[in-house]
């Protein structure tokens, strides 16, 4: 049964949500809503899962002798703090919930997003090979807008702006637009296979 | 051809600190993108509400922050009531600060010439909500004043009473306000985006369904030169600009050795046979 | 308590940037500290803002019809017991049927139909038809039924043209906003914490 | 299989009359008032795909299509047999861009199950660390099943198929982490990607991995595109699913795909063409 079913409740709500965008009758919105609402509880749950996982991996490999251990200790007292902090004291503004995210969790976050900084200049070392015309057509593109996007292109020639926003707006938008078509096409296919049934290979199937 | 990446690191740590301890002030050209976006302001005044959202996470805040403070400025110095707002939780608390900074400066009155609503999540819901009644989204504000007793939002019931919505974002979120509120309700739509975030948007310029976009930190020192106010976006420039010579130069250093070893290579080979 | 949120603050960053010359134990722990206020923080939220109201309360109060999720949570829930695990395929599905349904008509229209009118709405320029060629090649490149031979073959190429334009547009960009975030670590560190250059 | 296909048929005919339903309501519907009208584009395009897609995978029952090759599939064996030769394990990432409600997802799971197969007969590793638990958990039962397959379900190890965290950076900084500790042979970052993605694929290639990519994100894909060894753009990663599972069935689906690619350049064409004697008709109706 658990086999089955599975398939037969995806095919059912897959077409009730297509279904659900054409109707605008007052219980299918409801029972549309109601869905949503659904959803987030689900995967609330699903979040309680993992976190337990994570916190029972932890405790394991803390329980491991040697250095390595003390490195759990740090996410289980993370994992600590924000839930004494955020469940003691609230999560409002001025709580200490909120100080630690805005001095610890956001400056952390912040700077692992600005490691890409330098990550881009490595890529850009490395990957940008002119060798084909596409290629050069792809250095080409990105060295005109990484000047021309800032002061210093501007001095180079007062047209290099108009340059860029004519590139941005013809040749770049055509571009992505058909990506999107395309990648419209093909999530339209998957999706149709899932509630289709053929694609299960988040059941383990195929 | 192996190299150690951590020269290239060190060259941006350069590139960037450099310019910021000692300042070379290169001039800011306006584009027209965002003097389309200036004039689409400066023709709002005391009349006027706009509604600014401030959709991104903290992460941003580095680029964000200048955009957000640019245009509102303008907006204060219009005296446009100005209603802020969040869809996205980690915006909330920045957004308010945002607001109450560039409100200060301008000795604008709580409750009279700016308000805060604070977030919800669901935020297609949201938008869509709003375009019937602010006051369901919203019954009260940030600091739980009800909606009925703020005098600015007296006037204002749905998007029919705001005269422009600016979004800024650092994601896909200008995509809701364009498909729900612009679609389905005619609010005009201004997005302050993240430089990354700019060639998503530029078919919906194209297309008519945003009426101006702002980009990143190019765009926010731009928008201060407009405003004659030099701020923290044109004092980052350099800097930008810097780093980005930096990086074009890279491209064209790989190139040039990479082109140099293929053809070692070629005559090695050559002189084999 | 702010001088030490600095402290603090300008100390993790360092941690983090370490990563940068190679994997250490100071990076480690910053990672490891990283990863447990983040799951704390996500478990504090979505229980304050979704599970407590959206759930317990209304179910406290009496609305039946919350008894469905309620189930749905539950068999998610029962996944903790490895041997009932299976019971987890129900909501998973509810999930990805439910997602995939509501993905169709909105892809369609926001990735396909509007792309298309556009297209077509403002062909009748010079730009309008460098863009519908590059819109059709580039779709025709996609194409996977034919070998990209004969007549398929330049039209393919030309869509790779159209694409490498817009990549490197992108990747330009895209370093604008990653080289803004620097700055702003940068002048935190040189202002905020050294005090070197004015904030 | 063979009820597998009994149940497609069903479900997929099912799905057909539902939608054939659908399509002769319109206009008793809107005489009632509950039929969105405004929406009728969306509704004629997915009748369009639907019929295009399921009756090319109806076709395919009869006769195999051709697809032609993408580099980017061919280098997952080599990728794999380097990894396996190397003794390193394979990572795989869906990208924290994407949750399990997004069909980009289940086409990377899809690929996902293959890789897991070919792993496990290898006696490789896989490490598999996600941003979001509903993803863990099906990637979970995918994985297993993979080993299951291969007749080695011994060697499959729960957790090295995990939830990590949510936090995007956290996800990332985690992930580097594990990269530059476990030294991974092959790293796989297919699905919906935002920032995260050139933080994962600068550290995968400065472990030596060999990167395979592909998303449906327009912008990572630039990052993708000079960082990775191959990438799959945009479509290529859904159309990836048919070619690796070799099912007819769906490599049906990319038949179908391609036929409404056709329909949609003539109609861009004819549209262009009635706009040049001002008539805007398939504009207006397509907006």
């Amino acid at each position: 049964m658990l086999k089955k079913s599975p398939i037969l409740v995806c095919a059912v709500c897959g077409v009730f949500m297509i279904t659900q965008y054409f109707i605008t009758a007052e219980p299918v919105t409801d029972l549309y809503r109601s869905v949503l609402d659904w959803m987030q509880i689900i995967f609330v749950c699903a979040l309680l899962v993992g976190i337990i996982n994570v916190i029972l991996r932890q405790v394991r490999m803390a329980s491991r002798p040697g250095r390595e251990r003390i490195y759990p200790f740090i996410t289980l007292f993370g994992i600590a703090l924000m839930v004494i902090l955020g469940f003691g004291w609230g999560i409002a503004r001025g709580s200490p919930f909120l100080w630690v995210f805005d001095n610890l969790q956001a400056p952390m976050q912040s700077t692992v997003f600005s490691l890409l900084a330098f990550y881009v200049a490595s890529a850009a070392y490395r990957g940008f090979r002119a060798r084909r015309a596409e290629s050069i057509i792809l250095v080409l593109a990105a060295l005109i807008i990484l000047l021309g996007r800032v002061p210093i292109g501007e001095i180079v020639s007062p047209h290099v702006p108009s340059v860029v926003g004519w590139v941005l707006a013809v040749p770049a938008v055509a571009a992505k637009r058909a990506i999107l078509i395309g990648i419209g096409l093909g999530m339209t296919a998957t999706a149709i296979k899932v509630i289709a049934g053929m694609e299960r290979a988040y059941l383990g199937g195929r | 051809m192996k190299f150690d990446r951590r020269f290239i690191f060190i060259l941006i740590v350069l590139a960037v600190m450099i310019p910021l301890l000692f300042p070379i002030d290169l001039p800011v050209a306006i584009t027209d993108e965002t003097r389309a976006v200036y004039d689409r302001i400066n023709v709002l005044d005391s009349n006027s509400v706009i509604l600014m959202s401030f959709d991104h996470e903290a992460s941003s805040l580095p680029e964000v922050r200048p955009l957000a403070e640019a245009v509102l400025t303008h907006c204060f110095q219009r005296d446009v009531k100005t209603v802020g707002l969040a869809l996205f939780a980690e915006g909330t608390a920045i957004g308010y600060d945002i607001l109450n900074d560039v409100a200060a400066r301008y000795g604008k009155m709580y409750g009279i010439d700016y308000v805060y609503l604070g977030y919800r999540p669901q935020y297609s819901a949201a938008i869509l909500g709003m375009g019937e009644s602010i006051r369901g989204v919203f019954p009260a504000d940030y600091d739980d004043t009800p909606y009925d007793s703020i005098p600015l939002l007296s006037g204002v019931r749905n998007y029919d009473d705001i005269d422009l919505v600016i979004s800024v974002a650092d994601g896909s979120l200008p995509t809701y306000w364009v498909e729900y509120a612009q679609a389905r309700y005619g609010q005009k739509i201004i997005a302050a985006l993240a430089a990354v975030m700019v060639t998503a948007y530029t078919p919906y310029v194209d297309a008519g369904q945003i009426d101006g976009l702002l980009g990143g930190l190019k765009g926010a020192a731009e928008y201060e030169k407009l405003l004659g106010q030099p701020a923290a976006a044109t004092r980052r420039m350099d800097a930008q600009s810097l780093a980005h010579l930096s990086i074009a130069v890279l491209i064209v250093i790989g190139n040039i050795i990479a082109f140099a070893v293929r053809r070692g290579k070629r005559i090695t080979e050559e002189g084999r046979s | 308590m702010s001088e030490l949120g600095t402290w603090i603050t300008a100390l993790l960053t360092l941690a983090i940037y370490s990563f940068l010359y190679r994997d250490n134990p100071f990076y480690r722990a910053a990672e490891y500290l990283l990863i447990g206020l983040t799951v704390g923080y996500s478990l504090v939220i979505s229980v304050k803002t979704v599970l407590w109201p959206g759930l317990i309360v209304p179910l406290v109060s009496g609305e039946v019809a919350k008894i469905i999720p309620l189930v749905l949570g539950g068999m998610m829930l029962i996944r903790l017991v490895p041997r009932l695990s299976s019971w987890s395929r129900i909501p998973l599905a509810v999930i990805v049927g439910a997602g995939a349904g509501v993905s169709i008509p909105a892809m369609l229209k926001a990735r396909v139909l509007q792309q298309m009118g556009a297209t077509i709405s403002h062909a009748l320029s010079l730009n309008g038809i460098i863009m519908l060629v590059g819109v059709i090649a580039t779709i025709l490149y996609f194409y996977f039924s034919r070998e990209q031979k004969g007549l398929l073959q330049p039209i393919a190429k030309i869509g790779t043209y159209y694409m490498m334009v817009f990549f490197g547009a992108t990747f330009g960009y895209t370093v604008m906003s990653r080289i803004s975030l620097l700055i702003g670590r940068m002048e935190f560190l040189l202002g905020d914490w050294l005090h070197l250059v004015p904030r | 299989m063979g009820g597998g296909r009994r149940f497609f048929a069903r479900a997929g005919s099912g799905f057909l009359f539902g939608m054939a339903i659908l399509f002769t309501l319109p206009e008793k519907a809107i005489a009632a008032d509950w039929f969105a009208a405004e929406r009728t584009p969306e509704l004629v395009a997915v009748v369009v795909c639907a019929i295009a897609i399921l009756v090319s995978v109806y076709a395919a029952r009869r006769r195999r299509f051709y697809v032609r090759p993408l580099a980017g599939l061919t280098a997952i064996d080599d990728a794999l047999g380097r990894a396996t030769e190397l003794g390193s394990p394979v990572v795989y990432i869906t990208g924290w861009g994407g949750d399990l409600a997004r069909p980009t997802t289940m086409a990377s799971l899809a690929i996902l199950s293959h890789i897991a197969e070919r792993v496990a007969a290898y006696g490789t590793r896989i490490l598999f660390p996600s941003h979001d638990p509903m993803v863990a958990s099906a990637a979970q039962d995918t994985i297993r099943q993979g080993y299951m397959k291969a007749g080695r379900p011994e060697l499959f190890r729960a957790e090295d198929v995990a939830f990590v965290t949510q936090s995007q950076l956290g996800y990332a900084a985690a992930v580097d982490g594990i990269m530059s500790r476990e030294k991974p042979g092959a790293v796989f970052l297919l699905g919906t990607f935002e920032g995260e993605a050139l933080i994962l694929a600068e550290t995968a290639h400065n472990v030596g991995a060999v990167q395979i990519s592909g998303t449906d994100s327009t912008i990572q894909l630039s990052f993708f595109l000079v960082a990775c060894d191959y990438t799959l753009i945009g479509e290529e990663l859904f159309a990836a699913s048919g070619y690796i599972s070799g099912d007819p069935l769906i490599l049906g689906a990319v038949r179908g795909q391609d036929i409404l690619k056709i329909i949609i350049v003539a109609l861009l064409l004819l549209g262009v063409l009635l706009g040049g004697f001002g008539v805007d008709v398939i504009a207006d109706w397509l907006s």
